[in-house]
This record gives structure tokens, sequence and C-alpha cells, in this order.
């Protein structure tokens, strides 16, 4: 399917063990109605992926699916050599995998602060030391501390799902369109730091429609198209692509 | 729909989608005169517990053109948005549309005035089909009302008319082959989409859209500029909240800057986007976060600015890097935020 | 006997003292079964047999005062069929649940019941529920003959003829217990009412005796029915400081009551109706009621009767109504037997007939040899001397008068004769 | 134990008017719940407003038959109008307790005693039907088994439905239907596109209290008689369970679901006593029978839930999306 | 013995029948004696009722009353005569005041009070007819009231004292709801279900505490084992039924009428095995005590107390605990929860065992405070707690306590305030509908933002 495999594979040590691989996955919500019709996908220690496609490709369904809350039919999901497929997701978190989802990705009822503290469920001692760190991200969010997150703005919220996922310092980390809603300094810094979390060791698997951002950051990318993986490759690989700008990615960016 | 336009200038046809006469009636300030307001707000204000959401003293949206409200995240645009059509009420002032005072009116009467808005955070009728979701945006259907629903005579020929327009929009919007899935079926974007494309189905005088390409794969954005474009045309007029600053440039013929609840700034886009108190607003308020860590920017942002590809330092680059740059450029001289 | 002297002991008279008049005679209903020997065989056999439906609750909130009316209608079968049946064939009886008004099932047991063909059905209970049938039995030319409905309603009710009752109006009992009560020096009453048929139509003639007598209803709470807690009701009552509280409630007594002796007021106070009167040994500590009086209309059940109930159902802790019921089925089986047909409509003719005017009987052997032997009946029954007017309503009765013992159990005092 | 007669009287419930009247009543609620989303739990209020509207006006002011109908009709839509007024503002959950009291409130004030003139109180009132059956057009006789006020009660009541049913079809497949059904899904959004919601709400509510008043009407006039606790929380329960048998927001949901709620009631009550009568069981007496065959109709609504939530005619689909 | 007899002859019984009368008296006859036979001997032993003296008469028609003053002390020695016709009876009152004359026939009477008789200082009160003329009907005994001094004298309620005795009522009424609502809520707030059975974990409660006391255990571990019974009765509940539905992605809607189903089911096998009737409670009688210018009784004071200690202690764990962090974060998003490594599972577990054991509590409480057992007595005040529950605003834990306070107190206030006793429960409903008027989110529910 592409003439780029090659290429990723190049650029990714193959010395590096897969942290995340999705074989073949097929799920979907309703009984006999498929979203992901073999979709397979593979993180390596360190690596930074990135997901991009049209609208309903089924980015999130992976995410979901990859996560024990969408019903998987076929294939696996195998993280550090264990085979989690259909594991639920409070044990996944165990094992250090994190997500932040698309829609409805706070606790409307609960203090910002609150919302902090279910990020570190698992582990409620070093609060303190993981909400500073947040709130340096976020700056707005430690003033806020004690405002409901169902009263924030859209951008606060994204900030208070992205601040969440990181409370977690987990192993791997699956975003859904974190960038979303975010003004365009924080969405930069949003991926400077999503960036970062990456170089110190984090494996992410982050679903973008902004994809330019996307791509300029990740190590390689994933172009899903209905359920499959249409594409692979670096991000510089498929940005360059003229089928991948012209079907995905657009040139409104470029026009001045 | 755009009667009232047309009447109080019937013998001047316009284009106006070419129109390039001034949009404001003088000097380009934040809260100026407009040749030709559709809204004008007055000391609009609203405060959620000692913070003020929305303090506007003076703004005026101007007919037949595509504004794009920008500012920061919690700017307040949302909750201006909720303040104009109704759907929150304000602590004090007042604002017209086409000359009719809209406080007090409710959200159902601010849209039967032409006044239509949608979500940030999407609201599609879940067990509906797409296609019953975008009948449901059709104005002006007698069967709505109980007294002629029973005879199918009297509105079956509107229904046709707004199934032929709204297969037209979905069509457009990418939502075609959805067309009779339930809503609640839709990807985050689809939803958007529809959500989109439900409020054009009312035919507005003014569509009033918040982050409406938010989650919208840039292809189909790109194309749908277009279309959103093209709604000038028709006599429409569009506000909309984005922070997709490509889109931004690319359609609004006029933007409005709000932080923290005030009008900071306003003009068209190639000024306002290099007024320092706009990126001041907009961009520059946090870059002080960045310190901590600035290493790691550094790090990146030099690679991204050399990299030829990135859009980083490039002159396209517009306003997204710079607070990077900025930090890059030693001493960060204090662009205080909130220093009042 | 003890209670009987009417020995002048002073009574320490307390502020609101209540001391009652000696016991006057206990009359019972007539003599034992005097059915000495065979009953003789049939002359008609009846070619479909007698067959009654009941109509009683077993669920709901009057599911408490099923069980003893249920048993005493299996026992009038019993006997009836003992002593060879109704016209050569023994009686058969199918049961179901009335419900409560709240459920509606009565409506659908009475299709069920009318579906198979009974002649008579005995209930409901209460008058709500008859209420909601009355029109589908009567209609369908069955007989409805309840035990316990005391609402006056049913007398001019329009049921060609085909709605009967054994439990005597509210009347007499109301005329009884306020003169009761006014005879033992009470001048003002309070009154704690359920607010339905039952209670309200009884609150009525209590109070309109008391008040005939000279006395003075200080306070009249009134409860619905699944009402589940009293305390209101029963402060404004304790508050208006009556000399007498009558409780004209169902087995809510339970927890009115002890809220009332917690409340100080004594239990000489206090008097019962017949919806309340039970035994009370399990549920209250001893000598909470003592002196507490009560009125039950019929005469007090027997024991014989009693263990042949219990014989029935053991499970029986009451035997409410069970008396009224029994006699429902005997007067049935003898009206069909002096009718000589088991259709509803030719009993019905023949109700009032064998309840009057006669040859005393109190059971069916002996009033059913009685009639082969082609004699004229009076069925004098377990809950009273039974004599229908022409609406159906029984004329006469005993009321009788308990009082509670140091057991919170009721023993018969007296009883009274009433005439309608 | 005779299956022939069980299973006839089973059948016979099919049809009877008590079945109509719950019909009528939860199509009423199909209206409002289904179709609106008002999770209206004091249909029983409606039942008994009309009720109670027709049986006063025919016996305090002996109206004719037709007019006690229509002044029933317009004290349920006066009732509706009175409990919209405060509630339509209210989110679902909190218009479904704000109904049930509404609904109690009105079971107390007919039940009250300070107003026996009027109401009767728990006695309720009786004998009002006379003007009905006097417009029987069929004579004396037995039709298919019937008496002629059976039959009569009958062809009226289920006629009523049919009628009923109709008009609810005609109208939910209008576009004032999708406006409520977009109501029941995000009012807000609905709001957006300019449609006065209260307003929309408030027709449905008057519409389907007006077939819960309807229901009323029918539900008494074989009994000739009104019992206020006939009126309680439990006939809500029992109404929403018909609904949901039959399939939320469908139009012959309701009415199926009303026949099958009953006759589910009459096998139960027949074959728990005909295995008594016939000796097959021993451990149960007739008295825990009683009590059985509630635990046993308890017993089969929430197998029917779990099994098959959307009802005989609910869409799965739909329900995937909850 | 020969008393009676003597004045139980037939002479009473209506002479309507003569022809019969003498099988008649044969047989009253008989069944008084075996009646007194078997009774006598427990009224022997137990009632030596205080009677008065009658005057002794051979009539079975009476006429009689007692003459107190009005400070209800007995009046003796007045001279009362009944004359009709030729007939003329006359009594003097008892030392206990009472007075009774027989008469022949039943029929109107001429009764007079001889005032001349009147001890000194004691007048008829104003009003009171003397002589005045009263009638037999349908009943052989006939009483007469004469009132003296300011007459009946109806008492006066304190208002303050009465409001205060009310509140402190509806307080603990409140309350014990409140133990009540707030499992519902948690419930709710958690899974969203609208849990109509959940009158019958109330029930539940009380009925354990019985059955467990009617098979002999002592009432303390009666108790605990009734609590944990509720517990466990939460467990399975959610084990063996909510898990499953859940799992299935049931909608709310079917898991509500599932619980109304389950409603009927449990209430009905309740009384299956303990019957319709009401029982009571060990101790469940107490006498009320004065505290202060209230009284109350003691089971309502330790009511009050223990329902206050564990709301409080239930408050404690919401708010400060990760437990009860989670509790809300589960009933805000489960799957977000899910995806923060909460175990929604084990939480919803811990919320039904907590709230079987407070839904038991309150039951037990609640038999204390009625007192009785029966049933249907949860499902009866379910109404009461959801009305509650909905006041204080859906799925707040405090908002049930508030509302169920409030509640609590409009039941009992209503009397009060001249409201029927009969209508007490639309007082609190009613205060529900106006306080939702104007909060449409209840007391303290929070509005979400639109848009
Ligand atoms: N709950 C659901 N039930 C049924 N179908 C669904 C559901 N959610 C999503 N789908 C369908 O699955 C497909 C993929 O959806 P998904 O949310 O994964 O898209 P996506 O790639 O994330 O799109 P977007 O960029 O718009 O978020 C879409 O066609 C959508 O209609
Ligand atoms: N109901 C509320 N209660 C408290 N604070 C609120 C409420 N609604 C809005 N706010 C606050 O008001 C501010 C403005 O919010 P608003 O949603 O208007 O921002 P916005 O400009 O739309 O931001 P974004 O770009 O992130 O969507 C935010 O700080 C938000 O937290
Ligand atoms: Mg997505
Ligand atoms: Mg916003």
């Amino acid at each position: 399917m592409s003439a780029t495999s090659a290429a990723a594979a190049a650029t990714a040590s193959p010395a590096e063990e897969s942290v995340v691989k999705v074989t073949n996955l097929v799920a979907g919500y309703l009984p006999g109605v498929n979203i992901l019709n073999g979709c397979s996908i593979e993180a390596r220690k360190g690596e930074l992926i990135g997901i991009i496609g049209p609208n309903g490709a089924g980015k999130s369904t992976l995410l979901k699916a990859m996560f024990g809350l969408v019903k998987v039919h076929s294939g696996s999901v195998v993280v550090r050599g264990q085979d989690i497929t259909g594991l639920k997701a409070n044990k996944l978190v165990t094992k250090g995998v994190g997500f932040v989802p698309q829609n409805n990705n706070v606790f409307a009822a609960l203090t910002i602060e609150e919302n902090m503290q279910m990020g570190m469920f698992q582990r409620p001692k070093d609060f303190a030391e993981r909400f500073d760190f947040v709130t340096s991200l976020f700056p707005e969010l430690g003033k806020r501390r004690a405002q409901r997150a169902g009263s924030l703005s859209g951008g606060e919220r994204q900030m208070v799902a992205m601040g969440r996922a990181l409370m977690m310092e987990p192993d791997v980390l699956l975003l859904d369109e974190p960038s979303a809603g975010l003004s365009p300094v924080k969405q930069d810094e949003t991926f400077l730091r999503v960036h970062e979390i990456n170089r110190a060791g984090v494996s992410v698997i982050m679903v973008e429609q902004n994809a330019r951002r996307c791509l300029q950051i990740c190590d390689r990318a994933y172009v899903l198209d209905q359920g499959k993986d249409a594409y692979t490759g670096t991000g510089r690989e498929l940005m360059k692509d003229p089928k991948v700008i012209q079907l995905y990615l657009g040139t409104l960016a470029d026009e001045v | 729909m755009s009667t009232h336009s047309e009447e109080s200038r019937p013998s001047e046809e316009i284009d106006y989608m070419t129109d390039t006469r001034p949009i404001a009636a003088g000097d380009t300030a934040p809260g100026c005169k407009k040749r030709d307001p559709i809204v004008v707000a007055e000391n609009v204000t609203r405060s959620f517990g000692g913070i003020n959401a929305v303090d506007v003293e003076y703004l005026e949206i101007p007919r037949h053109k595509i504004t794009a409200l920008i500012g920061p995240n919690g700017a307040g645009k949302t909750t201006l948005f909720n303040l104009l059509t109704g759907f929150d009420t304000p602590n004090s002032g007042k604002w017209q549309f086409e000359g009719n005072s809209l406080a007090g009116v409710s959200p159902y009467k601010v849209a039967r005035m032409g006044m239509v808005r949608t979500f940030q955070l999407t609201k599609v009728m879940g067990k509906l089909t797409v296609m019953e979701n975008m009948r449901l945006g059709g104005s002006e259907q007698p069967g709505e009302r109980l007294s002629k629903a029973l005879f199918k005579g009297i509105w079956g020929g509107r229904e046709k008319e707004i199934t032929a327009q709204a297969n037209v929009l979905l069509e457009k919007f990418k939502l075609d082959a959805k067309k009779d899935d339930y809503a609640a079926s839709l990807s985050g974007g689809q939803r958007k989409l529809l959500e989109m494309a439900r409020s054009l189905m009312v035919r507005p005088k003014l569509v009033m859209l918040d982050e409406p390409m938010a989650g919208v794969n840039p292809a189909l954005t790109q194309s749908l500029l277009d279309h959103i474009k093209n709604l000038k045309a028709e006599g429409m007029t569009v506000l909309f909240v984005e922070h997709d600053m490509n889109m931004v440039r690319h359609i609004a013929d006029w933007v409005v800057v709000m932080a923290e609840g005030r009008i900071v700034a306003e003009g068209p886009p190639g000024e306002v986007m290099k007024n320092p108190a706009v990126i001041d607003a907009y961009l520059g308020a946090h870059h002080d976060v960045d310190l901590g860590d600035a290493e790691g920017i550094k790090e990146l942002a030099a690679e991204l600015v050399a990299d030829e590809e990135s859009i980083v330092g490039t002159e396209n680059a517009g306003i997204i890097a710079i607070d990077v740059v900025a930090a890059d450029s030693d001493e960060p001289e204090p662009r205080k935020k909130d220093s009042e | 006997g003890g209670t009987s002297t009417p020995s002048s002991t002073e009574t320490t008279t307390s502020a609101t003292g209540i001391s009652c008049p000696a016991p006057g005679a206990v009359p019972g209903s007539t003599a034992q079964a005097g059915a000495g020997g065979a009953v003789p065989p049939a002359t008609t056999i009846t070619e479909t047999p007698l067959k009654l439906g009941s109509l009683l609750p077993t669920t709901g909130s009057l599911a408490f005062l099923g069980p003893p009316e249920i048993a005493g209608v299996n026992l009038g079968i019993k006997e009836v069929n003992d002593a060879g049946g109704v016209l050569g064939k023994p009686v058969e009886v199918i049961h179901r649940d009335s419900g409560d008004t709240k459920t509606d099932i009565a409506t659908q047991s009475t299709s069920a019941l009318l579906g198979s063909g009974v002649s008579a059905i005995i209930g409901a209970a209460s008058s709500g529920v008859s209420k909601t049938v009355i029109n589908q039995i009567t209609g369908a030319g069955v007989i409805q003959f309840s035990p316990a409905n005391t609402s006056p309603d049913f007398t001019a009710w329009d049921d060609k003829g085909l709605y009967w009752r054994t439990a005597p109006s509210d009347v007499l009992q109301g005329k009884v217990l306020g003169n009761y009560m006014a005879a033992c020096g009470a001048q003002t009453l309070g009154m704690i009412v359920l607010n339905d048929a039952y209670g309200t139509g009884l609150q009525k003639n209590v109070k309109a005796a008391f008040e005939a007598a000279g006395g003075k209803v200080v306070a009249e709470q009134l409860y619905n029915t699944g009402d589940s807690q009293f305390s209101s009701q029963v402060d404004a009552v304790v508050a208006a400081k009556p000399d007498a509280i009558v409780l004209i409630t169902f087995d809510e007594a339970k927890s009115i009551y002890p809220l009332l002796t917690g409340k100080g007021v004594k239990p000489t106070q206090m008097f019962m109706v017949d919806g309340n009167l039970y035994d009370y040994s399990k549920d209250l500590s001893a000598g909470t009621m003592k002196g507490t009086q009560g009125t039950q209309p019929g005469t007090f059940a027997k024991e014989d009767f009693k263990k042949a109930l219990l014989a029935i159902d053991p499970a029986l802790k009451t035997y409410n109504y069970a008396g009224e019921s029994y006699d429902a089925v005997n007067l049935i089986a003898l009206a069909a037997e002096e009718a000589k047909s088991t259709k509803g409509v030719d009993i019905a003719a023949h109700l009032k007939d064998v309840s009057e005017g006669g040859e005393k009987c109190n059971n069916f052997a002996s009033c059913v040899t009685l009639l082969r032997n082609g004699k004229d009946i009076d069925y004098d029954g377990q809950s009273g001397p039974i004599t229908f007017s022409d609406a159906g309503d029984p004329t006469e009765a005993y009321i009788g008068i308990y009082e509670y013992d140091n057991d919170n159990k009721p023993q018969p005092v007296k009883a009274e004769f009433g005439k309608l | 134990m005779d299956f022939g007669f069980i299973l006839s009287s089973a059948a016979g419930e099919l049809f009877s008017p008590t079945t109509a009247a719950y019909a009528l009543a939860a199509l009423g609620l199909a209206v409002h719940f289904g179709y609106s989303g008002l999770l209206n739990f004091g249909q029983a209020g409606f039942m008994a407003v009309g009720a109670y509207g027709f049986a006063i006006s025919t016996l305090t002011f002996g109206v004719p038959f037709f007019v006690g109908l229509v002044i029933a009709v317009i004290c349920s839509a006066i009732f509706a109008m009175l409990l919209g007024i405060p509630t339509l503002r209210l989110r679902a959950d909190y218009l479904a307790i704000v109904t049930i009291a509404a609904a109690e409130i009105v079971r107390y004030i007919v039940t009250t005693n300070q107003l026996t003139a009027v109401t009767g109180s728990a006695n309720g009132l009786a004998a009002f039907e006379g003007g009905f059956y006097a417009m029987n057009p069929f004579p004396a006789g037995s039709y298919m088994g019937m008496n002629n006020r059976d039959f009569f009660i009958r062809i009226v009541g289920w006629g009523l439905v049919i009628i009923c049913c109709t008009l609810v079809w005609l109208l939910m497949r209008s576009p004032w239907g999708r406006v409520l059904k977009g109501i029941r899904e995000d009012e807000n959004a609905v709001r957006s596109l300019g449609k006065n919601v209260y307003a929309y709400k408030m027709q449905a509510l008057i519409i389907g209290g007006v077939l819960g008043a309807l229901a009323g009407v029918i539900f008494t006039l074989p009994r000739g008689a009104v019992q206020p606790a006939n009126y309680g929380t439990e006939l809500t329960f029992f109404l929403y369970t018909c609904l949901l048998l039959g399939g939320l927001g469908t139009v012959l949901g309701p009415v199926v679901g009303a026949m099958i709620f009953w006759v589910v009631l009459s096998l139960s009550q027949g074959i728990l006593y005909g295995l008594i009568e016939s000796g097959a069981v021993t451990w149960l007496n007739t008295v825990q029978a009683g009590q059985l065959r509630y635990i046993l109709v308890g017993v089969a609504l929430m197998l029917l839930m779990i099994f098959r939530p959307q009802g005989v005619f609910g869409n799965k689909k739909e329900l995937a999306f909850a | 013995m020969e008393d009676l007899n003597l004045r139980s002859t037939p002479k009473g019984l209506p002479h309507r029948r003569p022809g019969r009368l003498l099988k008649v008296i044969g047989a009253v006859f008989a069944t008084v004696v075996a009646i007194l036979l078997v009774v006598a001997p427990a009224s022997q032993a137990t009632s030596p009722s205080p009677t008065p003296s009658p005057s002794i008469t051979t009539f079975q028609n009476n006429i009689s009353g007692f003459l107190r003053d009005d400070a209800r002390a007995p009046i003796a020695d007045v001279t009362i005569t009944a004359r009709s016709g030729g007939f003329e009876g006359t009594a003097k009152s008892a030392a206990n005041g009472s007075w009774s004359i027989g008469v022949p026939v039943q029929g109107t009477y001429e009764i007079e009070l001889d005032e001349q008789t009147l001890p000194a200082g004691i007048k008829l009160a104003d009003g009171q007819e003397n002589p005045r003329s009263v009638t037999f009907s349908q009943t052989s005994n006939l009483s007469v009231i004469f009132a003296f001094g300011k007459g009946i004298v109806v008492q006066q309620q304190d208002f303050g004292q009465n409001l205060l005795n009310r509140l402190v009522a509806g307080l603990s009424f409140g309350l014990l709801l409140a133990l009540a609502s707030v499992g519902l809520s948690l419930i709710f707030g958690t899974t969203g279900l609208t849990n109509f059975a959940h009158g019958e974990m109330v029930t539940l409660g009380a009925v354990l505490v019985f059955a467990f006391n009617a098979i002999g255990l002592p009432f303390w571990l009666a108790l605990i084992l009734s609590l944990l019974g509720g517990g466990l009765f939460g467990y399975v509940q959610d084990a063996g039924l909510w898990k499953p539905l859940r799992r299935r992605g049931t909608g709310l809607v079917p898991m509500m009428i599932v619980s109304i189903g389950l409603a009927l089911a449990v209430r009905y096998v309740i009384q299956f095995y303990f019957g319709g009737a009401t029982q009571q409670l060990p101790f469940a009688q107490s006498a009320e005590i004065q505290l202060g210018p209230v009284s109350i009784s003691p089971n309502n004071l330790w009511s009050l107390v223990i329902s206050a200690i564990v709301i409080a202690l239930i408050g404690i764990v919401l708010l400060k605990t990760r437990l009860g962090k989670a509790t809300r974060a589960v009933a805000d998003n489960p799957a977000l929860a899910a995806a923060s490594g909460i175990d929604v599972d084990s939480v919803i577990r811990i919320v039904w065992v907590t709230g079987g054991m407070l839904a038991s509590l309150g039951g037990i409480l609640w038999a204390y405070y009625r007192p009785g057992v029966t049933f249907d007595m949860g499902s009866q005040i379910l109404l009461l707690i959801f009305a509650g529950v909905t006041l204080g605003g859906l799925g707040t834990v405090f908002g049930a306590l508030i509302g169920s306070i409030i509640v609590g107190i409009f039941v009992e206030l209503t009397t009060v305030f001249g409201l029927a006793a009969d209508l007490k429960y639309v007082g609190a409903l009613f205060i529900m509908i106006v306080v939702l008027l104007f909060r449409p989110q209840g007391i303290l529910g929070r509005r979400e933002r639109v848009g």
C-alpha cells in the first residue's frame, strides 16, 4: 500500500522494541457494522505516532478499541508483549496506558483540581508535584483550581483533559485531538509539550486534525481511511505526498 | 430571507462577494462604528462569581461580511454568543439585531428573527437521522404548526423543498452517505459538520458559528470555506469563532479580538494579526510559562525553524511560533497579561 | 362472673377519667347446631351445581382482612357439602384476589369469576372495591354478596336486587359506640379516622351519636389509605386533650396506639372499632391496652366457630368478618335450596325469605333439614340474627362491646342489640 | 385445570374496556415520553382529572354525556397547562418526580374529606354513566357473549383507541412530530433553530394529557364509579409498563403493550389459581397465590425489559444510543 | 351470676316476634352461659373493672350519663328524672358522678336534672337544656351529658409549643428520610438509575430486624445482621441484575422499568413471608420525655442522633476520601472514570452496598418512627424520598439531605398551619414543585452551561 513504509522502517531504529502493536483490528459499535476493518498500527519505544484521516475514518474508534471502550471483533492489541485486547480500561491504566478522549473528556461536576486528582487515582501521593507540572503548562488551571470543569470554556476543558492525562505519567499515551479548540499558542504549546513528553520516553499515539502540525512533530504517522491504515510514513514524507495533501491535508495553509 | 436588507436598498444591486467598500464607518478601533452594522451591542457584561467573562463596551458586526471572533481560551467568545442569542442573560447591557432590541428575547425568537448559532460542544439530535436533523432546521414549515400537521397536503410541498435543500448541503458537507443514520452515530468532526449544515438550513440573516472547523479534516475545511464565502452572495452575514488562523485569514473580512471579556482589537485580518495588542492578548499572554522548559522548546523551535518544510519561522507561520521565537530571543519583555 | 358484678367500686376520677357502666347481658345468637339426625336428601336435583366465587383481598392494603373471610367462606362451603350440598350436588367455590382499589385487580378477577359461571360472588371486603365491580357483577345477573361492606351507598344502588351483605351498616355501631363513650363519662372526644368509605361512614355515626348525647368532638384527624405515619394526627388529637379518643382505623391502629400511649394518653381513654379490634398481644407490651374498649358488630365469635375456622386455616390470627362470610355462604346455599335453582337471580329472590319469618336455625344442615321438610326458615348466623331489608341490608344486629385485658386481647363485655 | 377457560378469559382481556383505557393512557404517555421526552410520571393524575371532570360535571351539574366529556377534556388540558408552566423547564428526571407529585396531589385533593360534597372523598362518585348507556344503540341481548352494555362500551372504547392512534400517527409523521422528537433529543439545539420549544412541549403535554383524560372516562364508564385510589402511582407504573412492552416512540406499541399486560395478568391469575384449584399445587393457598402472582408479574416485567428492552415494536438500534 | 341473668332477661329483647320468644330465651340463655364460662376466668383474673353502681333496674333500655364539673371532678348525689307518658324513673348520681335510669320501652323521654340537688357553686353551663327530651333510636342505650360551669371547653393548643414539637418531629422524620434518600441519590448519581425498588430496600431493613428478632437472636445482633442484610441485598442486586444490564448497554428507562418490576416482586415476596399486617419491633413503645421546651420520644431522639451522625459520616467520606471522589467521578462520566484508572464496577458495587445499608438503617429507624413494620412501609414513603432527593438536586448527596429535611418538616408542619391532616403530604409535595419553579435544578443542583 505504501511506498513509504521502507523509509518509515529506516527512520525508527529497528532495534527498538514495539511498545504498542495493533494487528488487523476489526471493531464496531453495532453488531454487524464494522468501523475498523483490519487496521494495523505500531508504536515503538519512544516513538511519537500521528494518526490523521478524514472525519469518520475511525480514528477515535481505533483509540477507543485499543483502550477497551469499543467491542473488538477480531485482531489484537499488544502492549509491551502483553495481549490486552478487550481488557477493561481501568486495568489498562494500571499497565501505564493513558487516554484523552475526543468528547466528554472532563468530569464536568468535579472541580479542576479534582479532575487532576482523578488523573492520579492510582498514585495520589505525588499529586502536588505533578499538579505543579501541569499548571506550569496551563497556568489557567492553577488559578481556577476550584472551578467546576462543567463551567469552563471549550478550550479550557481541553486543557483540563490534557492535564488529567499528563498527571498520570503514563508509559503510553493515547491522545484524541488534544489541540482541538485551543488557541493557536496553546496548540503549539501542547504539541511542544507532547513532543517533550515523548522525548522523555513516553510512547505517544496522537490523533489530530491539525494535521500539518502533527506531522511536523511526529516520528511516524498513519493516515486512516475507512477503518484501515491507508498510508504510513514519517511525518515529513506524508506531508510531501501529493495524494495525502489532496485528500487529507488540503492546501489552505500554503496559500497566502 | 434577506428581504429586509434588500428593501432598504431596493435599487442598487450589490454583489456582496466583491463589495470592497470599507467596513468601518470611521477609524478602525476596538468598538468602532460600522458602515452597515447588523448587530450592535452596548455595554454587555456577564460575570461568573467574580470573573468578568464578557465585558463588551461597544461592538458592531458588519452586515454581509464574514467576521471572525478570535481570542484566547476563556476570552468569553462563547459566552458572548450565548448572550447575543438569548441562551444566557447578561448582568447588564443592551443589544440589537437589525435595529430590534434583543434584550430578554428568548432564544427561539432570536433565531426566528434570522440570527442562528451553532454550539461549540456539538448538539445533535442523536436519535433522529441525519436527514431529519437537517429537515428540522428548515424554516417556515407549515407542518410544524399543530393545526396543519395532520394534513400532509398542506406541508408536503414544503417538505420536498427542504429535503432537496438538505440534500445539497449534505453533499457539500460530505455527510450524504450518512443521511439515514442516526446522528448519534456520527464521529466528532461529522457532528460539527452536521451542526453547521443544519444551521444553514434555517437560511438565517446572520449565522454565528462557534469553532465550526475544530476537529474537521483540513481538506474538507478547505472545501467548505468556499461554501461559507458563498453565503455572502446569498446575502448572509457570518460571524464565527475560530482558532485556525489559516481559516481566519482565508475568509474573514473583518476580525474582532476578545481577551478577558473585552474587545481588544478589530480590523481587517491582515492588520489585526500584526497588531501588537492582538499578539499580546491572543498569543503572547502565556509565553512566560515556557521559561521553565526553555531548553526543550528552544531545541524544538530551532529544529522547526531549521526545517524548511516547517512553517515555523516562515512567513506563513503567521503568529504560530511567535512566542517560541520570542522565548528564544532571550529576555522576554514582560508582556504582562493581567496588568490592570 | 366477675365482670358482671355491679359492685359500686369507687372510681378515682382523674381529670379525664373514663369509667364505663357495668356490662349488661351478653346475648348470643341462637342455640348450637340443632340438627340432630341426618339431613333428608334433596328433592330436586340441580343440573348445574351451585358455584360460588369469592372476591376477597389477598394483596394490597386490606390483605390482612382476606384470610379470615376466605376461611369463613371455606368453612361454610365445607359444612354445606358435608351436609350433602345444595340441590343434591356439592357446591363449588373459586377464590380470586380483589386487591385494593390501587391495583385494579378486582375487575379482572371479576371477569374471571363471571367467566367461569358463578351464581354469586362473595366480596368485596372494601366498599371502594365493591363499587368498581358491582355494575359488572349485577349486570351479569350474578349476586354480589359482601361480608364486610358497610357503606350506606349500596342501599340505594341500582343493583337489580342482586347486591346483598351481611355486615350491618355503620349506623348501628356508630350509635352504640357514640353513646357508650358518653355513658363512660366522656364529654369531649378525639377521633383518628381512616379516610375511606368505612372510616368516614363510621365516623359520621359515632360523631352524631356522641353529639346527640351532648358531648363535643374536639378533634377529628383523618389520614388516607396508604399513609404510613400518623404523628401529626396523633399530636393534633392529643393537643385537644379529649376525654376519650376513638380510633376508626384498620391495621394502622398498631402504629397509632403506641404513639398515643407514648404521649401519655391512658388506655382507658381509648376506644377501638371493628376494623382494629384485634389481639395485640404480640405487638404491644403487656398491660399497654388494659382498659381500652371497643365495639364490633356481630355476636362474639364463638370458640367452636373459631376452632372450626382454625381447622380450615391454621394460620389465622384474626376472625374479622369470618362469621359474615360464613353466613353469606349459608344464606346463598339456603336460598338456592328454597328457590330450587342455582341461578343468581332466582337465589336473590329467596335470600330475604330465608333470613326472616320462620323456624330459626343457624347452620346449613339444620336449616336445610327444615326446608326439605317443607318448613319456612329464619336463618340466624354467626354474625347476628340477620334479617334482610328489601335493599339487601341486614336490619338487625348485635354490637359487641369488648374490653382489653392485661394481655392486650379484647374480651367481650356485653352486646347491644340494635335494629335498623 | 381448564386451559380453555384460562385462555378464553385471557383473550377476553384483549378487548376489555379497561385494556382500551390503558391503551389510550399509554398512548398519551407515548406522546409525552416516547416522542417528546417528557418523563411524565403523573399520567394517573390526568386520568383522574378526566374521570372526575366527567363524573362531577355529570353528577353535580347534570350535564349530558358529551358535555361531560368535553368538560373532562378541558379539565385535563387546564391541568396540563397548570402543570406545564412550572415544570416544562425541568430536566427529564426532575419532571418525572414533579409529575408524580402533581398526580398524587390531585389524588389527595379528590380524596380529602374536606371536599366530600363534590368529590365524594375516598368513597368516590358513582352512578354517572346513565347518560352514556342511554345512547346505547344496541338493544338488550347477547352480542358475542356480552350484554349490550358491555358490547357498547367496548365498541366506543376501541373506536376511540383507533381514532386516537390514527391522529397520533398522523401527527408524529409530520414536521410537528419531528420538532417534538428533536426536543426529546436536545431542546437547546431545537431552540437555536427557531422553534418555540416551550409551546411544543406544552402542546404535547396537553395532547397526551387529553388522551389520559379520555382513558380516565373510558376506565370509569363500565364501572360506573370513580375511586380516588384507582389513580395512584401504581397505575402510572403499569401504563409505563404497557408503553415499554409495546415499544417507545411507536403508535401501536402502547396498544399492543396494554393488551399484553392484561393478558399476562390474566394468564398468571388463571394458571396459578388453576393449578391450586386442580390440586396440582398444594403448597400454596389462594391467599398466597395473590401475592405470588404479583411476584410473577414483577419478575415477568423485569425479564421482558431485560430481554426485549425495545418492546415489541421498538427499534433495537435506537437503544444503542441511549 | 344471678344479677346477670336478671339483667339479661328477654324483656330487653325486641318484642317483635313474640311467637318465637321462648325459643330465643332458651337459646340466649345457653349461649350466654357458655360464653361466660369461657370468658369469666380471664376477666376475673385481670380486670376488677372500676364499675360505677348503676341504679339497679330490671329494664334493658337505659338512659345514663356522668355528671362532672368543668374540672372533670364527679358530682355526686344529684337527682335526675326520666319521664315518658306514665313512666317516671329517678336516679341519683353516684360518687363517681355516674347515673343510669332503666326505662321499660324505647321512645322519647324527658330528662330533668334537679338543679336544687346540685352542690353549692355548681351550675349548669349556659345553653344546657334542662329538662331535655331524648329519643331512643335503634339501640337500647342512650347517654345524656350535662355540662356545668363553663361547659365543654375546647382546649386551645399552644401554637408555639405545637410548632416546636412538629418541627422536631419533622426534623427527625426528615433525617430518617435522608438516610434513605442519600442512598438513593448515591445510586442515582453513580448509575443514573431511578431506582423504584429503593422503597423495598427500606422495608427490608425493618423486616429483617423483625425476622432475626423473631427467631430469637438478641436485639443488637438482629440490628447488625439487618444492616449487613441490607448491604448484601444491594450487593446481590448489583451483581445479579444491574451490572449485567449495564454490560448489555440497557438504557436507563428500561432499567427504570426493571426496577419497578423488582419493586413489585420484592414487595410481594416480603408479603409472602411477612404477611399483610403491621408488626412491632422490640422497644417500639416509648413514652415521650421532655427535653427543655420540646417533648420527644426517646426513640425519635435516637433516630435523630443516629441519622445525623451517619449522614455526617457519609458526607465526610464523599468529600474527603479518594473513594468519595471516585464515586462522584463515576457519577459524572463513567467512561472517563475508567480511563482514569477507576474500577467503575467496584465503585458502583460499593455504592450499592452502602445504599443498601443506608436504606436498611433508614427502614429500621422508620419502623420505630411510625412505629410498626409492614411489607409496604418503604414503598409508602418512596415518593417522599424521591421528593427529597429531587428538591435537593438530583445526584447531590447534601441536596438529598437538605431536601429530605424540608420534606420531612413540611409533612409534619402542614397540620399546624391548618391544612387538613389527610392533605398533609400535599404540603410537602407542593413545596417541592414551588421550589423547582424557582430553582429548576433543585436546591443544591447545578445548572449546566449551554454551548
Ligand atoms: N457510537 C457510535 N455508534 C455507531 N457508529 C458510530 C459511533 N461512533 C462513531 N460511529 C461511526 O464510526 C465511524 C468512525 O467514527 P470515529 O469517531 O472513529 O471517526 P473519527 O475518525 O474519529 O472522525 P473525527 O475526525 O470526525 O473525529 C463513523 O462513520 C461514525 O459514524
Ligand atoms: N457557567 C459558568 N460558570 C463559571 N464560569 C464560567 C461559566 N461559563 C463560562 N465561564 C467562564 O467564562 C470564561 C469565558 O468562557 P467562554 O466559554 O466564553 O470562553 P471562549 O472564549 O469561548 O473560550 P474557548 O475558545 O476556549 O471556547 C471562561 O473563563 C469560563 O471559565
Ligand atoms: Mg474522532
Ligand atoms: Mg468557546
